[in-house]
Order: structure tokens, then sequence, then C-alpha cells
């Protein structure tokens, strides 16, 4: 049987290598990517903890369900920002774009 | 019906309707806040009719859970002395709305900021809980951050941080205070009322009362921790000036008589004489100050800190009359010190310059506002037949019997306060024409409405106090006879 | 060593590989495609979890939805830079390297990610995790009835807010056209 | 008619009201109303007077403020209607209403005309006021009422810096007095509870007030009279207050403004009696101001600059004989002066609007060009100077008596001796004036006779002056109406008759020997007492002394604290600093208390900190999640080693 050490386990390498991801890439739309790893790490732990420590009680999927919609939601307006931000100033690396320093 | 919860969403329903009103809409924006702040002055003139004046404790009580593991609840109610700022802030609310018609720039943004500012004020005044209070004390610094930050004077960066850090250093050392507070009381409440029936530890109560003294010392403002106000006030929006001199002084002393005298009465005690010191350093050091400006609104900023100083000293003193002069003082320096910023606005508008020195004989440019600034500055100057001079007598004839030495330097510091007041006038209103301001254009009808109301109620409260004082005097007692019990 | 167990290994391996090339792919569109697997190999990991809801609205969602809009994104789009594989931060410009003082700044993502998986590892292996298994049953039908019972109010907001992020994501598209 | 006393005052503050809202619709600026509402008040207080002569009276009380419901103290307001009262409503009605009438023709074509008028009500009504009041605070406010009108109105023609000087100089001088006058009611009440003057004067009367509380009261009350009054050493501002428009000077000098000083005194008289010592600070500070004031108005060559300094002069003889203890002989030359003291301005007023000069060394002869008022002139100036028959003889004569009678004779002699020295002036100023040849003869071709709204009030007011001493007294009239129960009652003294009347005829006859021949030589007296002459001239240095010694100080101290307040944050940053150098080297202490100090000291860390951590602050959004990822793995180490 796969106890629930496993399951944590494969999540937190699949969020570790989301992170580097979005650390170590400057396309924004790679890091994009990278967070939806780090989502789905996360939604494993949920549903794994929700299956093995409340048996009967749904309340771990339902949270996945919703990250899965905001997954969702996340992806259609970051794809909107990135590409109008690299319509306006022809980049699309992070590491040019600090706007947030103002 | 929940007439106080109403007070406060009125001015977030308004603060809705102008997010969702587009930019563009020219005018929409500030009708939208003529109406959100109109509302509550309807509001408190129901209050003002259903109101038991004779009845001792809150009412308008309404009481929700909040945070219920933490005791945190939504707890809100008016005695007397709230119910006499509510009409203040309504009031000066709708004025200072009305004279907002100078903002030009980024309208929306400004009415929405400002629709925030209202409901927190009323907020403040309404709350009964010490975590609901602190909110709302808070949440007023926010939208005044950006009012002054934005729609401000050239400096107005440098002003707007300087208010911002030192109201959110005092306020940080009274949260302090305040948890200190619960967490000594053993129903871990933050429920005002019951609080009040605790008995602190005495040397407890010594130093959560400074801490709360503290928070509250920086908005009145007291000495020394005054500096902010005169950046502040030089660099605001004259509205903005209005509502920071008028209401959010008020928040520091409303503090003092709500949260830190009922709570901790002995601390109270045991620094009476030193806040009555800092009192009377207020009162002539204010006064000395303001006669050495050179910028109108600066003098009226420190004339404001000289008005604050009669609050301290009352409430030190402890005395009867002489809390219910503070108490007057708040609503009557309130009145005149947002009709000063409303005249000192419009003199801007017309001359564009605050320089003492630069103007000169406006009674014969201007007239009708010549004399409306007369008006003000008498009433300001603690003219008897106008509101101040009641709270003047009533805090030095209440004080006198605690501190005769106080109270007769304090009266001298009335001379220093005449001077520069004269002074003033002399330099703004007197002398020849100056040829640059021959036919400027007289107070308009919109200009006039904002001061008219002012007028009558300062005038109104000075020759009959009856009126004001029956608001609030069950509550005084209850004050006074609290503060005497422990 | 049973038939579960086994998935499980080669279900890991193969979201792993897959999101190991989703980091590092020089070809974006690959690192797209990559992306896809390791959501499936994901999906396979609900189904061994008894979540088959979860897993059918993975692969609908995740890879029917959001991988196929980003491939889209980066195939419609006019812009080259897009397409055009950058640089990794390694030869990159090193303006961070002030705020990491003597940390090189390649080393810092590979340390963070590491130090992440591999802290993580460690406290869960100092904790004592029961050793059940994963209840029988499918969750169709419990998942259904709370979210239409206690879970009602969270489950509108939801879709609010997938309203407000489609008609935020129109708005800044036809504000770029401009 | 008593009951409703407060109709009087009701009346001005209408007219004010009414003049202040609309006077661009009102014809003539609303002049009219203003005048026919005085008028009609005075009609109204001279029906009170009767009714009070017949012994009615009123004192309604209303409540003003209740503090407190457990105990509560209750304030109150009110009016009480008296001899004392319904004589000085009569008054001042009398005279305001004259100079409203003389003021159609003086101020005729001012630009500030309707303003003029609507300050002039106020004026009256403020002053009604204060007569009227019951209580010591109701006293206060009025007083300080009358004080901001009078303010306005010296400030009338405010683009003369000399006139914005004196109006702030009036309302400044007077406000130190009420100071006194403030802190002497928180004795009172602190003492008493009260500030009725009837439970007052129970209260003393019962002995149930400490005597030291008396006297400090009386003393801090005499304070806001010798403010109001122009007493010595408080006198300074009502020279200076000639700036206003003539007739304002008037009634500032006849009726309303300075006879307030001395009201105050009357009114709250039962204090005064009660304490021997005060009284005597009343009596000295009259007898002082009478002898100074004169002193001074022997060498001014400004026409109201005399005038001014003789009202001075007389004050101090209403205060000399209510210090004295007899209120009635005050009182009494209260109104007596008014008569003539507001004719005497009126006159002048008709000069100087007759020749457009204040200057008496540019007049001369004038008799001859403006019969009306020169005769009216003289018929005051015998009535000032105390001659027999003229009203100034009865009342001054007795105050002397008083005086003479009392503990200190001395009172007496100065009292003399000024009654000579305003004999003098007031001979030098008619001759000066209205004799001898013209010394600007352009000023005297354009010279002419004034209006009739000018010189009717100057006819009524001349009339008063020859007989209203002797009226008043027919009967016992005014002696009834204000009854003070004097220590004994005093029989009439040939010798101080003879002395006043003497010293009165000797000041006329050297003033005509001087003026009116040349049997003296002006030039060789001044010479021989330049010393004195300058003393006067220049009035004792007493502005230059309160300018060095009072005004340049709190100016200073103003542009100190200002710089202080200013310059804190440098200071701080500076001491910081220091500070800082101090601690290394081990030297000294920590010193942060400028202001600011503290608060700019956090501002200061809160910067340096800022420095530190801004170049994390890069703006790269993977600069912040690599910070968060290693603060979580972080936290995620100390929690688990920490939490085991």
């Amino acid at each position: 049987m796969v106890s629930l050490h496993g399951y944590l386990v494969l999540a937190a390498f699949l969020f570790g290598l989301g992170l580097y991801g979005a650390l170590a890439r400057t396309n924004a739309i790679r890091i994009l990517m990278a967070i939806e790893l780090m989502l789905n790490a996360v939604n494993i732990n949920l549903v794994a903890f929700a299956q093995y420590l409340t048996p009967g009680l749904v309340t771990g999927a339902v949270f996945a369900v919703f990250v899965i919609t905001v997954a969702a939601a996340e992806a259609a307006v970051g794809l909107a920002i990135v590409l109008l931000v690299a319509r306006q100033r022809g980049v699309i690396e992070v590491d040019k774009i600090n706007l947030m320093k103002w | 019906m929940p007439v106080l919860t109403l007070l406060i969403v009125v001015p977030l329903l308004g603060l809705l309707a102008i997010l969702v009103t587009p930019k563009d809409r020219a005018g929409a924006h500030r009708k939208i806040t003529l109406v959100a702040t109109f509302i509550p002055i309807l509001i408190v003139v129901y209050m003002l009719f259903t109101f038991n004046y004779h009845q001792p404790g809150m009412q308008f009580v309404e009481q929700y859970n909040w945070i219920p593991s933490i005791g945190v609840s939504y707890f809100v109610g008016v005695d007397g002395i709230s119910l006499a700022l509510l009409v203040l802030s309504a009031l000066l609310g709708f004025l200072a709305a009305l004279a907002s018609a100078s903002i030009k720039t980024r309208e929306k943004e400004y009415y929405a900021w400002y629709m925030l500012l209202q409901a927190a004020v009323f907020g403040v005044f309404v709350s009964l809980d010490l975590i609901l209070f602190y909110v709302f004390f808070e949440l007023v610094l926010v939208p005044m951050y950006f009012l002054i930050g934005i729609w401000g004077g050239p400096r107005r960066e440098y002003a707007a941080l300087k208010f911002f850090i030192y109201t959110l250093l005092g306020s940080v050392i009274m949260l302090v205070g305040i948890l200190a507070m619960y967490l000594a009381d053993p129903a871990h409440t933050f429920n005002i009322l019951e609080l009040m029936k605790f008995p602190f530890d005495p040397r407890l109560q010594v130093w959560a009362f400074a801490a709360l003294w503290a928070g509250f010392a920086v908005k009145v403002p007291v000495f020394p921790l005054h500096t902010w106000l005169p950046d502040a006030h030089v660099e605001a929006p004259t509205p903005i000036s209005v509502l920071l001199a008028g209401i959010l002084l008020k928040m520091g002393t409303y503090g003092f008589v709500r949260i830190a005298y009922p709570l901790l009465p002995q601390g109270a005690k045991h620094w009476a004489y030193a806040v009555a010191i800092l009192g009377l350093i207020n009162i002539v050091y204010g006064a000395l100050v303001a006669m050495s400006q050179k910028d109108l609104k600066k003098m009226v900023a420190y004339s404001s800190i000289n008005h604050m100083g009669f609050v301290m000293l009352g409430l030190a003193a402890g005395t009867p009359l002489a809390v219910a002069g503070a108490i007057y003082q708040m609503i009557a320096h309130g009145l005149s010190s947002g009709m000063m910023f409303l005249m000192v606005g419009q003199i801007y508008d017309r001359t564009h310059t605050r320089e003492i020195a630069r103007l000169r004989g406006l009674f014969t440019s201007v007239p009708v506002i010549g004399v409306t600034l007369a008006f003000a500055s008498l009433a300001s100057m603690g003219l008897p037949g106008l509101a101040g001079f009641i709270a003047e007598l009533f805090v030095l004839l209440g004080s006198y019997s605690v501190y005769p030495g106080f109270v007769i330097l304090a009266v001298l510091g009335l001379v220093v306060t005449a001077a520069f007041i004269l002074r003033m006038m002399r330099a703004v209103l007197m002398g020849e024409e100056k040829e640059e301001y021959r036919g400027l254009h007289d107070a308009t009808r919109l200009d006039l409405a904002t001061v008219v109301p002012l007028i009558v109620l300062l005038a109104l409260w000075g020759v009959m106090p009856g009126t004001l004082f029956a608001m609030f005097n069950t509550a005084l007692q209850q004050f006074i006879t609290h503060m005497a019990g422990v | 060593m049973n038939w579960q167990l086994v998935t499980f290994y080669i279900l890991g391996l193969v979201i792993l590989y897959a999101a190991y090339r989703v980091v590092t792919s020089a070809v974006i569109t690959h690192a797209a495609l990559w992306l896809a697997v390791a959501l499936v190999g994901v999906a396979g990991i609900y189904l061994q979890l008894q979540a088959e809801f979860l897993a059918i609205i993975q692969v609908l969602i995740y890879v029917g939805a959001i991988v196929t809009i980003i491939i889209f994104a980066i195939m419609l789009s006019p812009l080259r830079e897009i397409k055009t594989e950058e640089k990794d931060r390694r030869g990159g410009a090193t303006r961070m390297g002030r705020a990491v003082a003597s940390v090189e700044w390649g080393l810092a993502p590979v340390a963070a990610g590491l130090l992440f998986a591999l802290g993580m590892t460690w406290a869960y292996s100092r904790q004592a995790w029961p050793v059940g298994s994963v209840p029988p049953g499918l969750i169709t039908e419990p998942l259904g009835k709370s979210l239409m019972t206690t879970y009602l109010l969270p489950f509108e907001v939801a879709s609010v807010l997938l309203l407000v992020a489609m008609v935020g994501a129109i708005v800044l598209a036809i504000r770029g056209q401009k | 008619m008593a009951q409703y006393a407060w109709v009087i005052p009701a009346l001005p503050l209408l007219s004010w009201l009414i003049i202040t809202l609309w006077q661009k619709r009102l014809p003539d600026r609303g002049s009219y109303v203003g005048i026919s509402f005085t008028f009609l008040a005075f009609v109204y207080a001279l029906g009170v007077l009767w009714e009070v002569a017949h012994g009615a009276g009123a004192h309604v009380v209303l409540p003003w403020a209740v503090i407190g419901t457990i105990s509560p103290i209750q304030i109150n307001i009110g009016f009480q209607v008296d001899g004392l009262t319904a004589i000085m409503l009569s008054v001042v009605t009398f005279i305001s209403f004259l100079v409203q009438l003389y003021s159609l023709g003086y101020m005729h074509g001012d630009k500030r005309y309707g303003r003029y008028y609507g300050t002039l009500s106020f004026f009256t009504f403020s002053m009604l006021g204060l007569v009227l009041a019951d209580n010591l605070i109701t006293l206060f406010i009025f007083f300080e009422l009358v004080g901001v009108a009078s303010y306005l109105l010296i400030g009338h023609y405010f683009e003369r810096p000399s006139a914005q000087k004196a109006a702030i100089k009036a309302f400044i001088t007077t406000r130190i007095g009420d100071v006194g006058f403030f802190i002497g009611i928180l004795i009172l009440w602190s003492a008493t509870g009260t500030v009725a003057f009837d439970k007052l004067a129970a209260l003393i009367g019962e002995g149930a007030v400490a005597p030291w509380v008396i006297t400090l009261g009386a003393l801090g009350i005499l304070g806001g009279a010798v403010g109001k009054s122009a007493q010595f050493p408080l006198h300074v501002w009502l020279p200076d207050a000639m700036e206003g428009p003539t007739p304002v000077s008037a009634l500032i000098h006849a009726a309303t403004m300075v006879a307030a000083g001395v009201y105050l005194v009357a009114r709250s008289y039962m204090i005064f009696y009660a304490s021997p010592q005060a009284l005597f600070w009343v009596a000295l500070i009259g007898a002082v101001t009478a002898l100074f004031a004169a002193t001074i108005a022997t060498v001014q060559t400004d026409m109201k600059k005399v005038l001014a300094y003789s009202t001075i002069s007389q004050l101090g003889y209403m205060i000399l004989g209510l210090g004295v203890g007899n209120l009635t002989a005050g009182m009494f030359h209260l109104t007596t002066h008014a008569f003539f003291k507001a004719l005497l301005f009126l006159t002048a007023g008709s000069v100087i609007h007759g020749t457009e000069t204040q200057e008496m060394h540019q007049m001369g002869g004038l008799i001859k060009k403006m019969p009306i008022t020169g005769v009216t002139f003289l018929a005051g100036g015998l009535a000032l100077a105390g001659i027999w028959p003229f009203a100034g003889f009865y009342s001054k004569d007795e105050i002397l008596l008083t005086a003479y009678n009392s503990q200190y004779p001395i009172f007496f002699w100065m009292g003399i001796l000024a009654a000579f020295l305003t004999a003098y002036y007031t001979t030098r100023v008619a001759f000066l004036v209205f004799f001898g040849e013209p010394r600007d003869h352009h000023r005297y071709e354009h010279a002419h006779e004034s209006p009739w709204m000018m010189t009717v009030p100057l006819v009524i007011l001349g009339i008063l002056a020859v007989i209203g001493g002797k009226l008043l007294l027919t009967g016992e009239f005014f002696p009834h109406l204000i009854l003070w129960q004097p220590a004994e009652e005093l029989s009439p003294n040939p010798l101080v008759m003879g002395l006043a009347l003497g010293s009165g005829l000797l000041g006329i006859l050297v003033g005509y020997l001087v003026y009116g021949t040349k049997l003296v030589n002006r030039q060789a007296v001044i010479k021989a007492l330049y010393p004195l002459y300058q003393l006067f001239k220049h009035k004792w240095y007493v502005d230059e002394l309160y300018d060095w010694a009072i005004v340049r100080p709190v100016l200073w101290l103003a542009e100190a604290a200002g710089w202080v307040d200013a310059h804190g944050v440098d200071g701080v940053v500076n001491a910081v600093g220091a500070a800082g150098v101090a601690l290394s080297s081990g030297a000294g202490a920590f010193d942060l208390a400028v202001v600011d100090g503290a608060v700019n000291g956090v501002a200061a860390g809160t910067v340096a900190v800022g420095r530190a951590t801004r170049r994390t602050e890069t703006g790269q959004l993977q600069a912040y999640l690599l910070t968060l990822a290693l603060v979580v793995v972080a936290g995620l180490i100390v929690f688990q080693v920490m939490g085991g």
C-alpha cells in the first residue's frame, strides 16, 4: 500500500521543481507554468491529507476544486497580462520588468 | 432601526457608487458625495430627536459577534458625548464636501477616499469595542494619507508621510496599552463597557494610561508631539484641513474621554498634573508660536494646538465644569477652526497666496469674505457670545479650584491669543487695497453655504450653551461619577 | 510490492521528470507539452487516491483548458519574443546579486528548490503518519453534495471569480489592441 | 415696563442685524434704521427710568447652563433693573442717539457708512447688555463685546496704519485688564459658587466670604475697570483711540466704553465696599489717574488728544469718588460727564469737520465762523472745569467733599490740583481754537458752521451741560435713584466748595494769562520747565516703557518659540549626532529633550533601516519570491527544531 508519506514526498519534490522554475527562468509564461506545477503539488497534498486523515469527509477535495478554479482564473488573467506587457514593452523577461519598484 | 450601522454604511455605499461610476462622468462623483454626506446629517438629526437625553448609558446599541474566539465584537452605541461629536462630524463632513469644488484633478479617487474617511470617522465615534475602535481609528489614517499626499501642496509627500509616521507610531503604542488591558481583565474582552467595570491594578493603570495617552496625544496633538500638524495642514487641500482640524483632532480627545480616562481612572489621576502642564504648554506655547507664523494656514494650525490645550487642561482638572468645558471645546473648536480653514481656503483660491505679509486690505477687496474671516477669527479668539468662549470659560472656571496657578497663566495666554489673531486680522484684512486684488470676486453662494451653518451654530452655542450642554449632560455626569468612584 | 505501489512509483517518476522538463527544456512549446504530461500524471495520482472526480476535472480543466490556452498564447501571439527561448538566469544579469550578497544568483533557485523539497521530506519524516489506506468509494457524490450545501457560498464566490477573471482577461486583451 | 427691559438692548441688536444683512438695500445704507431704533430704545429707557423712580424694579433670571445631574451646577443669566441700571440705560441710549444723529452729517459720504452705523448699533447693544447684566459672567461677556465694537470703530479708517495700531492697542490693553476681571470672577466663583450680584451681596452681608477672597476678587474686578475706563496704568489705549471717527470718540468717552469700567465697579460695589483695602486701591488709582492725565493734557496740541486725556482725568475722578465710598457721587459725575464730554467731542468734531485739521495751532478765532459750535464748546468747557452753576461743578464737588472727609485727605488735594489743571487746559483749548487771531488763514477762510444734524445735538447737549447738574439734583432725584448707604450724611463744606471753585477759576485765569494775553511768554515758561514739559509731552514715557518691557519681549518670545518649533528638526538631528559622538567617546549623556526629539529619532532610525533594506526592493518578482521561499524553508526548519 502507498503510504501518506509517499504522496507527501512526491508533492514536496514537485513543489521544489516548480519553485526552482519560478526562480530560475525569466520568461513570464514559463514562470506561469512553474506556478501551475506548484499548485498541483499543493493539490496532491490536500487530497492525500483528506483521504488519509479524514476519511469520509471531502473538505480537502473541495479545496482542491477551488484551487483548480483559481488556477484557471490565474492562468487566464496572467496570460492576458503577460501578453499585454509583451506587446507594450516588447519584453517578456521578468528581470527586465521592475514596475513594482515604483 | 440600526441607525449607527446605517451611519457607517451610507458613506461606504457612496464609496461603492463612486467606484462604479466611470471616471469621465464629470461632476457625478461630487454629486454622489454630497448626497452620501448629507444623508448622515439626516440620520443624526433623527437621532437627535429620538435620543433620550435623561437616560444614562449607551443608546442605539447594536452588538454582533465578530471574532468570538478572542472576545471581539461589532459593538456600537452612542451617549451624549458621542452624539455631539457625531453632529459635528456629519456637519463638517458635508460642508467640507461642499467646499471640495476646488478639487479638479483625479476627482473620482478624491471622492472615493473622502467617503472612506467619512465612514471611518463615524466608526470611531460610535465604536464601543476596543478592537473595532482601533480598526476605525487606523482606517482614518489611510484615506488621510492619500488625500494629503495626492491633492496637497508642494511638500505634500513629506507632510503626508510625517503625518502617517507620527500617528501610526502613536497608534502602535496605544495598541500595546489596549492589549495590556485585554490581558489583565479576567474576562478577556475588548468591550469598553465591560472593561470599565474592572478595577485594573494601579501599576498597570499607570503605564497603560501612559501608552494610551501617547496614542491619543499624537492626534490631539499635545506638545511635544505636535509638529506633524502644521505641516499636514499647510499641505492639505482646504476641505481636508477642515476635516483634519475639525474632526480628526477630536478623535484624540474623544479617545481620552471614552477610553483612556474611564478605563484607567487611577492612571489618569496619577498623570493628571503632567497632563495639566502639557495642556498649559499647549495653550501658551501654541499661542506664542502662532504669533510668529508667516503663513496664514500655519498660524491657524498652531491656534488649534492652543485650543486643544484647553481640552487637556479641563480633562486633567476633572471637575464637572472643567470636563464639560473640555467637551464643549471639542465641538466649538471643530466649528471655529473648520470655519477658519474654509476662509483661508477661500482667500487662497482668490489670491493664490497664504503668506500673511503678501495679503492686505481684503476688507475692501472682498468685503463679505473679509467679514466672515473676521467672524471666524473672533470666534477662534474666544469672543464672548460665540461657542469658543463658553468652552474656555467653563474649563477655566472648573479648573481654577484644582490648578489656580495654571489657570491664571492660561488666562494670560488668552491675551496672546487675542494679540496674534488681531495682528493677523490687521495684516490681512485692514490696510489699503492691493492693486492686484482689485476686482477679485467676492464670496459665491457656494462659499456662503459652507460657512453660514457654522456661523449659526457658533452663535447659537455661544449664546445658548444650555442647548449643547443638555445634549451630553447625562453622559458627563456618568463620566464624573465613574471617575470619582474609582 | 503490489501493483498500487508500482503505479505510484511510475506515476511519480513520470510527473517529476515531466516537471523537470517543464522548467528546463530549451524550447517553450516543449515545456508546455511536458506540462500536459505532468498534469495527466497528477490526474493519475488523484485516481489512485480514489478522487476520481478530481482526476476528471484535472484532465478537463488543466490539460484541456489551461495548457491549451498557454499553447495558444505562445503559438498565436505575433510576438517573436514569446517564442524565442530565453537564457537561463545563470548567465543573465545579476542585479539580484546585491540582494543575496555572496550567494551566486544561479545557485539560489536550485538551493531554494532543493532546500524546500528536502526540508519538507525531512519534516514529514519526523511525523508519525497513520498507516491506513485510502477508503474505498467514489467521492463524486459527497463532493457534489457538500459543494451544494456546506460550501455553497465559496462555490458561488468561485464562480464570480471566474467571471471576473474572464472579463478581466478580455478587457486586458482589448486594451492591448489599441 | 421694567419687566421687559430686555427690549432696550434688543432694539439696537435688531438694528445691527438689519443693517448688516441688508444695508445695500436700505435707504441711506440703513442709518435711519439705527437712529430710529436707538431713539425707540431711549424712549423706552426713559419709561423704565420713570417707573424705577417710582419704586419699580425687575430681576429676571433664566437658566443658561446646567452641568451634571446628581448635584447639578447651574449657571444663570438674567437682567436686573434698579436705579443704577435705569439711569445708565437712559444715558447710553440718549448719547448714542445724539451721536448717531450727528453722524448723519459728520460721516456723510464715508465709504463704509452702512457698516459704521451697524457697528454703532452693535456698540450700543453691547453697552446696554452690560448695564442690564445681573451677574459677573454676563457682564464680562458684554464687557468683551464692547471691546470688540470699539475695536471695529476705532479701526474704522483701517487704511491708516495708525488706526490699525490704535484698534489693536485698545483691544489688547483692555483685554489685559479683563484678565484681572476674569481672575476676579474665578476667585469669587471658587469661593462662593455664585456670580450673581444679589447672591454675592447676600453672602458678603452674612460674612460668609473670607476677607481675602473679597479683597482679591475686588482687585481683580478693579483690573477690568482699570482697563476699560483707561485708568493708570492701562490708560494708554484711550488717546490712541482718537484714530476713530470723532462721533465714535464722543460715544466711547461719554457713554459706552469707558463708562463700562466705572459701571463695573459701581455694579459690584458690595464687593468693594466690604473691603477697605480694595477701596483704598480704587481711590488711589482714581486720584493718581486724575492728576496724571491732567498733566499730560496741558501740553497736547491735538484738540482730540487734549479731550482724551481730560476724559482719563475725569474718569479718575469717578473712580476716586467710588474709592472714597461715595457711589452716588461717582455715578453722578459719570452722568454729567457723559453730557459735557459728549458735547466737547461733538464740538471738536464740528471744528474738525469745518477746518479739516485736529491741530490746534492751525486754528484760532473760529468762534466768528462757527458761533453755535463755539458757544456750546464754552458751555461744555466750563462744565468740565467745574465752574458753578455748570453741570460738572455739582458732581465734582460731591466727590471732592467725600474725599476731604475720607481717611486719606491726600486724595482730596490731588483732586484739587487736577481741578486746577483741568480748568487751565480747557481754557487753553478755548483760546487756541476759538479766540485770538487765526493762525492758518487758508483754513480759517474755508471754515464753516456745520449742518443742522450736527448742531442740534450740540445745542441739546449744551443745554444739559449748563443745567444738567442742577436738574438731576432737583428733589434729590439722583441720590434717591442710586442709593448706597453712606457712612454718614455729609454736610456741604464751604471750604471744599471754595477750594474747588477757586482752583477752577485760578486755572482759567492762568490759562487766560498765558493764551489770552501776551503777558506771559510761553516759550520762557517751557524753557523754565523744560524737563517737566518733555515728560508731559511724552506722556510720562509710559508707551515707551510698555513697548520696551512688554510688547517687545512678548514678540521676541513668540519669535523664539516659532524658531524652536521650526528648527526643532535640525536641532534634533544635530543633537542626535552630537549625542552619538558623545556616547562613542564615552563623554556624555544622551540628550533628546528637544521638541520633535524622540519622534525624529525614530524617523531617522526608520530611514536608516530603509536605506539598508531598500536594496532588496528591486521591484523584481523573482527576488520577492526567492525571499518568500527562503523564509518559508527557514520557518519550517525553525518550527521543526523548536516545536519538536
